[in-house]
């Protein structure tokens, strides 16, 4: 099969790189070959969009010109803002022919090919639709060894676009994880957001809903959070420490990505699962994922 | 300022008609004032005006009030207001539009992080093609309030022991190509 | 005097241009139409006044027909469906054949869609140069007539059915009532009180309900649908399919012993009628007022049907009667009526379309319906609100425009959530004193004490919280939030946002049609408004007809409305079914097609082509023939015929030749 | 092509749907272009090839046919013998040379209104772009008089 184009993006390769470490170690134990964008450049995120959205879209067009000179049918885009960035210049410039018609004559003057033919994804709908739930489960041979986890699903891979999955209580990723046997709690919070920059433009605000995020996880009994995107991992791992200073939760929970997971039950090993890179709750991970379980817990 | 009264002639209608023609914005005068958006926010709570005022205020030409608000700057683009919105206006493509406007008219509320940490992002996309965080927030936070790398420094230790501190200034190699793109300028 | 038919002397053509007040002349230049039109060939007398259609308007056509001896007319104003038959009047009491008549419409197809006055005016000026040319060859006609059967057929037995069905009977008049469900009664059978005066729904129903089955000239099928319609006003041929409910109902006295007698001693059977909220055994009646009292066995149920090892201690129970026939089948009616009144309906939105309420996921989440039968003393709880976890509601919010007012599901007001919602909330507050508070985006009560109903709930105390609430979670925030449901919703008057924590949570669901809605249209020959109820003919002066002559709407199936408007719309329905049936005859279009024996070289092309079997084949002649009577003037025949030998009244080739040549023959 | 070219249009509406459905763009004021003329027919299916060759050849630049969805024929099937002469006269346009665009047929039942806007423009624009109907259309003069 031809592979599927990869976008980092610029948090996989900072404080995201945990992300992007699992997610090739799942796409190599899963034989789905991922090849990099050549050169790629930043998706623009949301701050690059509030200052001009004209020159946002053609960041885009770029890297979807990359992809289509590629050849690559899929573009991967594992963090929530890239995919939402590089989704919604596809969309705006099919359906506003004004933006359609700059986004091209700029793409020509930097003679690159018209972007069209390229589906933009993300890591979980790409898991779910074309590897399935049935064939994760037939591949799982390792028993999940940890607690019980709230999947966290954030804001924008589910909306505006509802392609990654539902707007409103979304369950792939909760399927996925069922599938490997781990059990998930009922999260309604599940698609609220992480507050974004927010930690770094307005830090208290941002910590508080982070606060909210964690402290409802542990009333519904979750003992870890699972989350698809590198700033929602940053900003729930990043802040507990402050959060327990500053309130009565003495929360110190391990907030991982649904690669390391689903990797961990397929049989990678914690270090090509960037798992020792986490902040909080290392000693559930140490538990969770050492080499005794390793062993003792695997099948056969 | 103290007085509360509008006067008519404080409204700009004419700009309120150019918004309604943004993408996204098509609804604005269908708006109901359901507050769907407003209730659907994780932020409004700390907002000056909800989204639903800022749209009041937006479709009666109340361009300063709206510029010059929070609000905007308060928006982490989770659109949770676009799905739940009844007459499916993109609230949230809206806000850009108004942070957009904003910073060109410098109407944006001074000293806060959010509009700088927008600034020296586009800044650096446009010079090197990518964003590095780390460099990223030190440029915000010297320009803003250097207090908040006080606060950022547990942080940042924590994320460098684990390997998560790229010190690395990305740069991409097709420069000229992403200039003869977007061009080369860059925003003050 | 005798009409004028035409054919003494020269084609004298009389054209009037109507202005429609400003509705025309705002964007067509009536002078210019009007002065051009004199300018036309064969054209005596052109005009342009304000109102054509009022008399001094008709008025001017009938002078103008003695004066200048008009044998044509013209008038360009709007659709000939609103006033062909107006002008047409006009010109018989002129003297003139009806025929001798054409219309052009330029205000729905010129001034009403253009902006551009010299090309509305240019269109207008085409239209009016085609119609000159086609009502020059226009013939005297004769309308023929067409008995009415003085039977009605009443599809649907809620309140508009019941409500027409009782004054067209009472008139005298037969009429078959069909009902779908096991009962008639409809969704007010389900009510406990109605706004605004709360005098309960049964005590005014199950009276009328009972009439309906008392009365001699009701034929009741309940349990039972119509499957096909054939003909046209006046006689229409219907089949009505009714389904077996395995207990006779003539030979049923309605004592109920079958259902004590089931094997099943415990209701186990979830009970539609109460919403699911109640039990029902496989044997079983909708509800003690039901009618007929005769009860149905659900074969997905009853062991009988499912296993065939039942006691049967039903039949045993029923004894001499021997009223329960285990196989029983379908039994098929055909049934020959003169007019229809459709009063099918609607169904409530499913709650479960809008998520982030809950319903489905959260128990305590209800939908009014659900409410109604919790607080309907001969409900599944006998009037008490308790909730699916068994508990009393200290605090029930209650959320207005579900599935109403909304892009992404539907965008009309269903006009009764209002009001329903204020009845609700009056009636929990009385049966638990519960904290209410009503989340709305709009109040709206227009109505003949509503105003005052609102009033009375307001000095209740009852909270009216201006927003539309975005989310019902159960995740708390605060200890107080600990194990309620949580109503996140902006306070839009006070201009925050509030998190409200309730006990209960009731879904004010709105009005939509049918989910068959489209299927009963197309058996019944008729139209559906954009947003699919059932189209009536005029919004204003046509509310219950439709553009099939002799089918009339009654009640929601229409558009949403009250009880109160539903009875009246009900009772206008019956009114215009007994104009035709008193009336006797309805007049027919003489657009109807015939062969010309001479030309038809008798290749039976024809014969297929009609869909009445109006056409028959002449062996003796070896031609065609088409029995007028049964021609509905669709002219497909005529455009099939490969030797031109058809011709259709009204249609003809050169008339519509002349049409199209004078839309194109440039001014 | 001259740029102010205005193509003129022939439409033959049937009575019960399409125009009904214009009756209702009227009352809801929907603007569209003034390119097209209706012709009231009881039925689609009263629709003759000839109406349409005569259209042509009397210097309409495309013709259009409005009639009531498959299934919802007033006279129940009207609209599917309209569709199959539909497709007869497509054939015969292309032997006189004159585009297949320029003869049109839609259903439009009579709640869409605004179907009647979107058709109407669309079709102009198509016909702008096409330029006025080809001069063959006096061959299809003689046709209609051999057929008449």
């Amino acid at each position: 099969m031809n592979p599927y184009g990869y976008f980092p993006g610029c948090s996989l390769r900072a404080t995201g790189v945990a992300y992007e470490e699992s997610l090739l170690t799942l796409f190599r134990l899963l034989d789905l070959p991922l090849e990099e964008l050549r050169d790629w450049n930043c998706c623009g995120a949301t701050s690059y969009m509030s200052i001009d959205e004209e020159s946002a879209f053609q960041l885009s067009a770029r890297n979807l010109a990359l992809a289509h000179k590629a050849e690559c049918r899929d573009l991967l885009a594992p963090c929530s803002a890239c995919y939402l960035v590089l989704r919604k210049t596809q969309d705006y410039v099919e359906r506003y022919p004004a933006i359609g018609k700059r986004v091209k004559e700029s793409l020509a003057a930097a003679n690159l090919p018209v972007l069209d033919g390229v589906r933009v994804r993300h890591p979980l709908e790409v898991l779910y639709t074309d590897v399935g739930v049935e064939r994760i489960r037939s591949r799982v041979v390792r028993k999940w060894s940890g607690g019980r986890v709230a999947c966290y699903y954030g804001c924008q891979i589910v909306r505006p676009f509802e392609e990654v999955d539902r707007a409103h209580n979304p369950t792939r990723m909760d399927e996925l994880l069922g599938a490997i046997g781990a059990p998930t709690v009922e999260y309604p919070l599940k698609t609220a957001c992480c507050g974004g920059a927010l930690t770094g433009t307005m830090h208290p605000i941002g910590v508080r809903m982070n606060y909210i995020l964690l402290k409802e996880a542990v009333r519904k009994g979750a003992q870890a959070i699972v989350t698809v995107c590198p700033l929602c991992q940053y900003n729930l791992d990043a802040y507990q420490s402050e959060i327990r200073g500053k309130t009565s939760t003495p929360v110190d929970m391990p907030i991982l990505y649904f690669t390391q997971v689903l990797g961990w039950a397929l049989g990678a090993d914690a270090e090509s699962l960037g798992l020792k890179r986490a902040i909080s709750g290392r000693k559930f991970l140490e538990q969770w994922f050492s080499k005794e379980t390793q062993e003792a817990e695997a099948y056969v | 300022m103290l007085r509360t009264i509008k006067f008519q002639r404080e409204a700009e209608p004419e700009w309120a008609r150019q918004v309604s023609e943004r993408p996204g914005c098509e609804g604005l005068f269908s708006c109901l004032q359901c507050g769907s958006c407003s209730g659907a926010c994780p932020l409004s709570i700390y907002m000056d005006y909800t989204p639903r005022r800022i749209i009041a205020l937006v479709r009666e030409g109340f361009r300063k009030d709206a510029l010059s608000s929070m609000t905007i700057w308060l928006c982490a683009s989770c659109y949770s207001c676009a799905v739940h919105c009844p007459r499916q206006i993109r609230v949230t493509d809206l806000m850009y539009g108004l942070k957009r406007e904003a910073m060109q008219s410098h109407l944006y509320p001074a000293h806060l992080p959010a509009p700088v940490l927008a600034r020296e992002f586009y800044n650096m996309v446009r010079r090197r093609g990518r964003s590095s965080e780390f460099w990223l927030v030190l440029r915000m936070a010297l320009k803003s309030n250097p207090f908040v790398l006080l606060g950022m420094t547990r942080t940042g230790w924590d994320l460098f022991r684990t390997g998560r501190l790229s010190l690395k200034r990305e740069r991409i190699k097709g420069m000229s190509e992403l200039r003869a793109l977007v061009g080369r300028e860059v925003a003050r | 005097m005798s009409e004028n038919n035409g054919s003494n002397g020269a084609v004298r053509i009389g054209v009037y241009t109507c202005h429609c007040g400003a509705n025309i002349a705002a964007t067509v230049d009536v002078k210019a139409v009007a002065e051009y039109a004199r300018s036309l060939p064969n054209v005596a007398v052109s005009r342009e006044y304000k109102y054509m259609c009022s008399d001094p308007g008709q008025d001017l056509i009938r002078q103008d027909i003695r004066d200048h001896q008009l044998n044509r007319v013209v008038v360009a104003s709007c659709s000939p469906h609103l006033h062909e038959h107006t002008f047409r009047t006009a010109l018989k009491v002129g003297g003139l054949n009806p025929f001798f008549f054409h219309m052009v419409n330029i205000r729905e197809q010129a001034s009403w869609v253009h902006e551009n006055k010299i090309h509305a005016t240019r269109k207008a000026k085409d239209l009016v140069r085609a119609a000159v040319r086609r009502v020059a060859r226009h013939e005297a006609l004769e309308r023929g007539r067409v008995a009415i059967h003085p039977d009605v057929l009443v599809v649907g037995g809620g309140i508009a059915g019941i409500h027409a069905a009782l004054t067209l009977a009472n008139a005298g008049k037969h009429v078959f009532l069909v009902e779908r469900e096991a009962t008639i009664g409809g969704h007010m059978a389900k009510f406990d009180k109605t706004f605004p005066t709360l005098d309960c729904a049964a005590c005014i129903l199950t009276p009328k309900m009972s009439a309906v089955r008392a009365h001699p000239n009701i034929t009741l099928w309940t349990y039972a649908e119509v499957t096909q319609v054939d003909g046209f006003v006046g006689s229409y041929k219907v089949t009505v399919n009714r389904r077996p409910r395995y207990v006779d109902e003539d030979l049923c006295a309605g004592c109920l012993d079958c259902i004590e007698a089931c094997v099943y001693k415990q209701a186990k059977v979830p009970d539609e009628f109460n919403m699911n909220l109640g039990k029902r055994k496989p044997i079983y009646v909708p509800f003690p007022q039901a009618v007929p009292l005769v009860p149905v066995i659900d074969p997905e149920t009853c062991i009988q049907f499912k296993s065939g090892k039942c006691k049967k201690t039903c039949v045993d129970a029923c004894g001499e009667r021997h009223a329960i026939n285990l196989r029983a089948e379908a039994k098929q009616e055909t049934i020959e009526v003169g007019t229809v009144i459709l009063s099918t309906g609607f169904q409530t939105f499913d709650a479960a379309r809008t998520p982030e309420y809950g319903y489905g996921v959260h128990p305590n989440v209800y939908t009014a319906l659900e409410v109604e039968r919790l607080v309907n003393a001969s409900g599944p709880t006998n009037g008490e609100v308790v909730m699916r976890d068994g508990k009393t509601p200290g605090a029930v919010g209650i959320i207005h425009c579900v599935g109403s007012r909304d892009e992404r599901t539907n965008r009309w007001c269903s006009r009764v959530c209002c009001m329903y919602s204020l009845k609700l909330a009056h009636l929990i507050k009385e049966h638990t004193g519960a904290e209410i508070f009503n989340f709305y985006i709009d109040m709206r009560t227009p109505g003949k004490g509503f105003e005052e109903f609102y009033q009375k709930l307001l000095s209740e105390r009852v909270h009216f919280v201006r927003g539309r609430v975005a989310e019902v979670t159960d995740w708390a925030l605060q200890p107080s939030e600990e194990g309620k449901l949580v109503i996140q919703v902006e306070d839009t008057l006070a201009g925050f946002v509030r998190r409200i924590p309730v006990d209960m949570v009731v879904l004010a669901t709105g009005l939509e049609p049918h989910a068959d809605a489209q299927e009963v249209r197309r058996m019944f020959n008729i139209t559906c408004a954009r947003e699919g109820f059932f189209l009536e003919r005029h919004p204003k002066l046509a509310p219950v007809n439709t553009f099939t002559d002799g089918i009339f709407l009654a009640g929601c199936c229409q558009g949403p409305k009250d009880i109160p408007d539903t009875v009246a719309q009900a009772g206008a329905a019956a009114a215009e079914a007994m104009a035709l049936i008193d009336a006797g005859y309805v007049e027919t279009e003489p657009n109807t097609a015939h062969v010309m024996e001479e030309v038809c070289a008798g290749c039976k092309t024809c014969i297929p082509m009609c869909p009445y079997h109006a056409i028959s084949f002449m062996l003796d002649i070896h031609k065609s023939h088409i029995n007028e009577a049964l021609c509905k003037g669709c002219g497909t025949c005529v455009a099939a015929c490969p030797a031109g030998a058809i011709k259709q009244n009204l249609f003809d080739d050169d008339e519509i030749f002349e049409e199209i040549e004078g839309i194109l023959t440039n001014a | 092509m001259p740029e102010d070219f205005e193509p003129r249009i022939v439409a033959f509406f049937c009575n019960w749907c399409t125009y009904l459905a214009a009756d209702l763009a009227g009352t809801s004021r929907i603007k569209y272009l003034p390119n097209a003329e209706v012709v009231r027919v009881m039925c689609s299916g009263r629709i003759d090839v000839q109406f349409v060759l005569k259209a042509f050849a009397k210097g309409a630049d495309g013709v259009l046919i409005g009639g009531c969805h498959p299934g919802d024929c007033h006279y129940q099937e009207g609209n599917y013998k309209c569709l199959r002469r539909f497709r007869l006269v497509q054939r015969l346009l292309k032997q006189m040379g004159i585009e297949q665009e320029r003869l049109r047929l839609e259903w439009i039942s009579a709640a869409e209104g605004d179907r009647v806007r979107v058709v109407i423009n669309d079709m102009v624009q198509t016909l702008k772009r096409l330029g006025p109907a080809p001069k063959l259309v006096e061959q299809a003069a003689d046709l209609t008089e051999v057929n008449a």
